[in-house]
Order: structure tokens, then C-alpha cells, then sequence
């Protein structure tokens, strides 16, 4: 207590009006999130902060007042402290934090990478036509790892080509043909670290719902109502077409099986027949036993 | 397929499958009944395991059911 | 089924598949018939159509059978 | 079946399909010959075209030849 | 191919399949019945297993009903 | 299909499939409960096994229903 | 799976699906509703096409149940 009154007494009071702004903002949001902004050039911040207005907020400022502002709202937001290095922001959202992972990453966009960046995937030069006349430029392609010849007057790549492995520093001869291609590998955006949001921290990896699955949940569901109500016998709009096929066809069946003189079932008794005699003719070696139509 | 369903009714709640029978339950929906085909039906179902003949219309759809897919 | 089956026969029969009837049919087969789940299968078949709900099966089993064998 | 097996042989003999042909073939094999499965039987025949049914029936077999195959 | 119907009825019917009971069931029906090939018939039936052969076209009539429909 | 689907909740919570249970969990979607529609679900799923009904496909149902799609 | 179907009832009483709601459903089938799991659902949820998914689900159940067994 002591030390953050002493703290408190030192700090300037920009730092402060600083301080308590951003902890208004916190406090007017019900989802809290420490974004990583490295690498997007400020143009690109501001159409992402122009995208998100409305659903979300973002604020920055230095670390250590984000992360004293985070201390004074106090409510469980403090764990947010330790994700709070490097270049990153604050956003704020009454969305729901799954919500606002999803339109975190809808908002990124792809980018070019510089020589000397770390390749966050394998980095890979497509198959097809560069477009580009032949020269030396073809060279600098097969230099990097690229399957490409002149053909057709023209450079092409004839397969799809990793020049950089995930992991790898790009080098100054790769940075370069991917500009000259305008291959964008990198995609930019604010990437999401941890939300906190109305007592709960979550991971982003807690955050990545799968659309496709709640779809495949939502069939599963649906054709386990249906097996339900068809099994049980409880009827519903839904079910009960299915219900009549059923009633129909075992009716049909029994016909069939009793060969029940009925004029609903005469055309399928006749042909049940003729398939029998067939059936039967099939089985039978000797053609001068066979009627004309069957004979070999 | 009146008939047909009657008797199934009647498979159902365990009452015998005979002409009196099949008749009271066409009547009751308003069929006008033919007696010969009372008993054709009744004739026709005497020697049939009707059990196994339902099921075995259960066998067929459920493939459909795959071969739609 | 049979309560399924009662509302086949009154759709072939021409008469209304409404409660009374339904019962009346199930009643003339011996069936123990439960009100609700009477009510329950009139309320499901309101929409429906039933000839076609029938065809649409009919449909179906030729591709069962050819996927089957 | 056998009642649907003599109603076919009389189509292919060209003989008429009515209760008194179809009780003779029957009764020639042997069968103890229900009456009413003849009438029902002769009935049931009169709005159905056989050389179609069967033709109907002809094309399917081959379809679940192939499939078997 | 009402030479293989008449068997057929046989089969059903429990009488033996014999050249008599063969020209019988074809005489009613108004065949004019050559006797090589009912003698063909009832030879080339001895080795083969009648029920067996019919239950191999079971699988067809779900097809056909609806190849018909 | 919402009773079902409310009966399918109970039957993972573990609550008791009842009359009030079910029609709690639907009045709380905000559906306009009928009783006898309750009472026949209740009644109908009284001698199931909810887990296996769940899991066997409905025959015909399925392919029936991509036919009529 | 009570989530999805807690979605599903609101889906078909036509209620809003979102936080207050499917966690009232949920509690009114004594579910222990975690809080997460229904704001995931809510959000994922809004990305899918709940009608089209389960009219597709008529096509799957057969193959979709046999699946899951």
C-alpha cells in the first residue's frame, strides 16, 4: 500500500488523467482484451480502429499505465498485467469475447514480408504464370527454391514452391522476388493475447470456435430429435411426413409378403412375379425348357 | 391399402385379424366395406409373420436412406 | 404406429383425421387409445400433405434396394 | 402368390383373367381355392395394364443386376 | 413363360413338380402344351432350389413399386 | 420438434422427463406450451430407452426426407 | 449437446437466441449452466444458418446416427 501511494505521488499528472481515462474506459466495457499490435503500419491501425467502431474499442498508451490502470480497476482485469509487452493495446467490447475473437480475425489483412522477419508459415510461390517477360529475373526465382522456367514466352512456376519454411528468417533474395511478384505472406492484424470478460480468463485458443462444428452439432442434434420422435412414436410437423412413409411401406410390405389381392398392390404383385419367374428361369440350364424371349 | 392398415391396427393391439374384426375398423373410418376383400385379406395374411414382414420394410428405407446421400 | 396407421385409413376412407375419428377407428380395433397422443398426431398432421409425404417414400426404396444388393 | 402366378399364365395363354379360369388353373395344381382371393384377385386385375407392369418390373431387375454385380 | 409359371404354382401348392402336373395346370389355363418342353422344364428344375431362386428376385419388388410409380 | 428437443435436455441434465419439467424448459423459451402435446411425449417416451432411440437411425425418415427435400 | 438444443427450441419458438435466453432455457432443465460454453455458443451461432442446417440434417440423420454409433 505504501509503495503505490509513494508511486502514486510521483507520477506527473498527465500520467494520471491518463490513468484514470483508461480506467473509465475499462470499466465501460464488459470484455477486456490485450491485443498485439507489432507490425501493422499505423495506416492499417486506423482502418482496423474505424472497422471495429461500434462493436469494440482500442486503446494504447504506455505498458506500465495500461498496466497500472488494469491494478485500479482491479476486479480480476489485473490478470491482464502479464500479457502487456511488447507493442500491444487495450480493446474494449460489450460483445461477447468469442464475438469479438471472430472480428479480431475477420479484420486481418495480408501483408508483405520485410528481409530479416521470422516467415510465420511456410512461405510459398504458387504455381502458374508470373506474367513477368523472360529475363533474368527467372534466375532469381530458381535461386530461391522456385520450380521456374521460361515458357510460352513468359516466366513460369510450374509447381507450387516453398521458399522460406515456417520458422525460418526471410532473406534479402526472397523478400525481394516476393515483392516483385506483390506475394503478401504475412496477415496483419491485431491478434487477440487474453480477454478477460465478466470473471473469466480466456486463452485465444478458447476463443476459436469452430463455425462448422456448431453446424455439425446442430445436424446431430436435429437427427437425434428425429430419431426420437420417429422411435418413440411421437409425432411432430417434422417427423410425421416420415412417420407416413414408414406406416405406408410396412403396409406395402405386408402386402407384398401375403401377396394381398389389393388394387394398391397388384402392379407390384405382378412384377414381384414376373422378377420371380425370371429369378427362376435364370436357375434353369436346359433351353428347350426356356420360353423364346429367354433362350441364349 | 385400407385393408392392408386395418390389419396392422389390429397386429397392434393384439385383437384377432378376422373378418368381424377388419370390418369394424373399415367401418369405423367410414370405408364402404367389400366383404370379399375382408376376406381375401384375412385369407391371404393367415400364413404371413407379419412382424417380420414389417421389418423387413424397415431394412429397405435405411439403405435409401445411405444411397440418397 | 397404429395411431399412424388409423389416420392412413381415414386419409384413403375420405373422412377428416380429426380426434374423433381417430379414436373411433382405434377404438373399433381394441386399441387403448391415450387422448393426447391422439391430439398430439392430429396437431402433427395439420400441415401436412399426406399423399405426398406417401410418394416421396416411394421414391426411396428403389435406391435402397439397388444400394442394398 | 400362386393366385397372381395363375392370373399371369392365363395373360400369356391369351384365356380371359376371371374368377372361373383362374379357380381351374389353380385347382389343376393342386391349391385349395379361396374363393374370395379369386374375386379380390380378378378385381384388383381389371384397372391394371400387365404387360406394363411387368415391363415396369423388367427394367428394374437389370438396374439391380448391376447394382448386385 | 407360363411353363415356369406353372411350376411356380406348384411349388406353392406342395404338388410335385411332374410332367402330369405341369400339362395339367397349363391345360386349364388354355395352353396348348408341347411336351418336350414340359419334359425339359421338370428335368432341368430337378437340381435347382426353387425357394432359393424367388427369394433372389425379393430383393426387386421394392424397386419395381417404385420403377411403377 | 421444440417438446422433443426439450425432452432431449431433460434427458442430459438428468432432471426427471415430466409434465412440468418439460413444459418449464419450453415456457422458459418462450413457447406457448400445449398441454396435451406435453402429456403425449411424457407418455410416449415412458417405455423408451432415449439413448438408443437417439442413436438408431429412424429408417425410413431419413431417406424419406431427402426425397421430399 | 443440451446447448444446441436449447438453441434449437428458442430457434423454433422464435426467440432470440442469445446469452439471457439459452441459459434460462438451460436452467429450466436444472442444466449447471456454464457461462462460456453458452456466450461460444451464442457467438458461433450467429454465423450459422440454423434453417439450412437443418433441413441438411434431414439428409444426414441415417448415416449421421449409424456415425455416432
Amino acid at each position: 500500500m505504501s509503495a503505490s501511494e509513494r508511486t502514486t505521488e510521483t507520477i506527473p499528472e498527465w500520467k494520471k488523467e491518463e490513468v484514470e481515462a483508461l480506467t473509465e474506459f475499462l470499466r465501460s466495457y464488459d470484455s477486456v482484451g490485450v491485443v498485439n499490435v507489432a507490425g501493422i503500419p499505423s495506416r492499417q491501425l486506423q482502418d482496423m480502429r474505424r472497422e471495429l467502431h461500434g462493436s469494440a474499442e482500442l486503446r494504447m498508451s504506455r505498458n506500465t499505465l495500461l498496466a497500472r490502470a488494469l491494478d485500479e480497476v482491479d476486479d480480476g482485469l489485473e490478470q491482464l498485467s502479464e500479457f502487456l509487452t511488447g507493442q500491444v493495446g487495450l480493446v474494449g467490447t460489450n460483445d461477447n469475447p468469442f464475438g469479438l475473437y471472430k472480428e479480431l480475425e475477420a479484420s486481418k489483412t495480408p501483408a508483405p514480408i520485410n528481409a530479416g522477419e521470422v516467415a510465420p508459415n511456410d512461405i510459398v510461390i504458387p504455381e502458374g504464370d508470373t506474367g513477368i517477360d523472360p529475363g533474368p529475373f527467372v534466375g532469381e526465382l530458381q535461386q530461391i527454391g522456385a520450380d521456374a522456367r521460361i515458357q510460352e514466352g513468359s516466366i513460369q512456376v510450374l509447381s507450387d514452391s516453398v521458399v522460406t519454411e515456417e520458422g525460418e528468417v526471410v532473406s534479402d533474395d526472397v523478400a525481394n522476388v516476393l515483392g516483385e511478384l506483390g506475394i503478401e505472406p504475412k496477415e496483419v492484424g491485431l491478434d487477440l493475447r487474453s480477454v478477460y470478460s465478466e470473471g473469466v480468463l480466456f486463452d485465444p485458443e478458447d476463443l476459436a470456435i469452430d463455425v462448422e462444428e456448431y453446424r455439425a452439432d446442430i445436424q446431430s442434434a436435429v437427427a437425434s430429435a428425429r430419431n426420437l420422435s420417429i422411435n418413440a412414436e411421437y409425432p411432430t410437423a417434422a417427423t410425421v411426413p416420415a412417420m407416413l412413409q414408414t406406416a405406408a411401406g410396412e403396409a406395402k410390405s405386408v402386402g407384398l409378403e401375403a401377396a394381398i389381392e389389393s388394387p394398391d398392390l397388384m402392379d407390384d404383385l405382378v412384377s414381384t412375379a414376373d422378377a420371380q419367374v425370371r429369378a427362376l428361369a435364370a436357375n434353369i440350364d436346359d433351353e428347350d425348357a426356356l420360353p423364346e424371349e429367354l433362350r441364349g | 391399402m385400407e385393408y392392408v392398415y386395418a390389419a396392422l391396427i389390429l397386429n397392434e393391439s393384439g385383437d384377432e385379424i378376422n373378418e368381424d374384426n377388419v370390418t369394424a375398423v373399415l367401418e369405423a373410418a367410414g370405408v364402404d366395406v367389400e366383404e370379399s376383400r375382408v376376406k381375401a385379406l384375412v385369407a391371404a395374411l393367415e400364413d404371413v409373420d407379419i412382424e417380420e414382414a414389417i421389418e423387413s420394410a424397415a431394412a429397405v428405407p435405411a439403405a435409401g436412406a445411405s444411397g440418397g446421400a
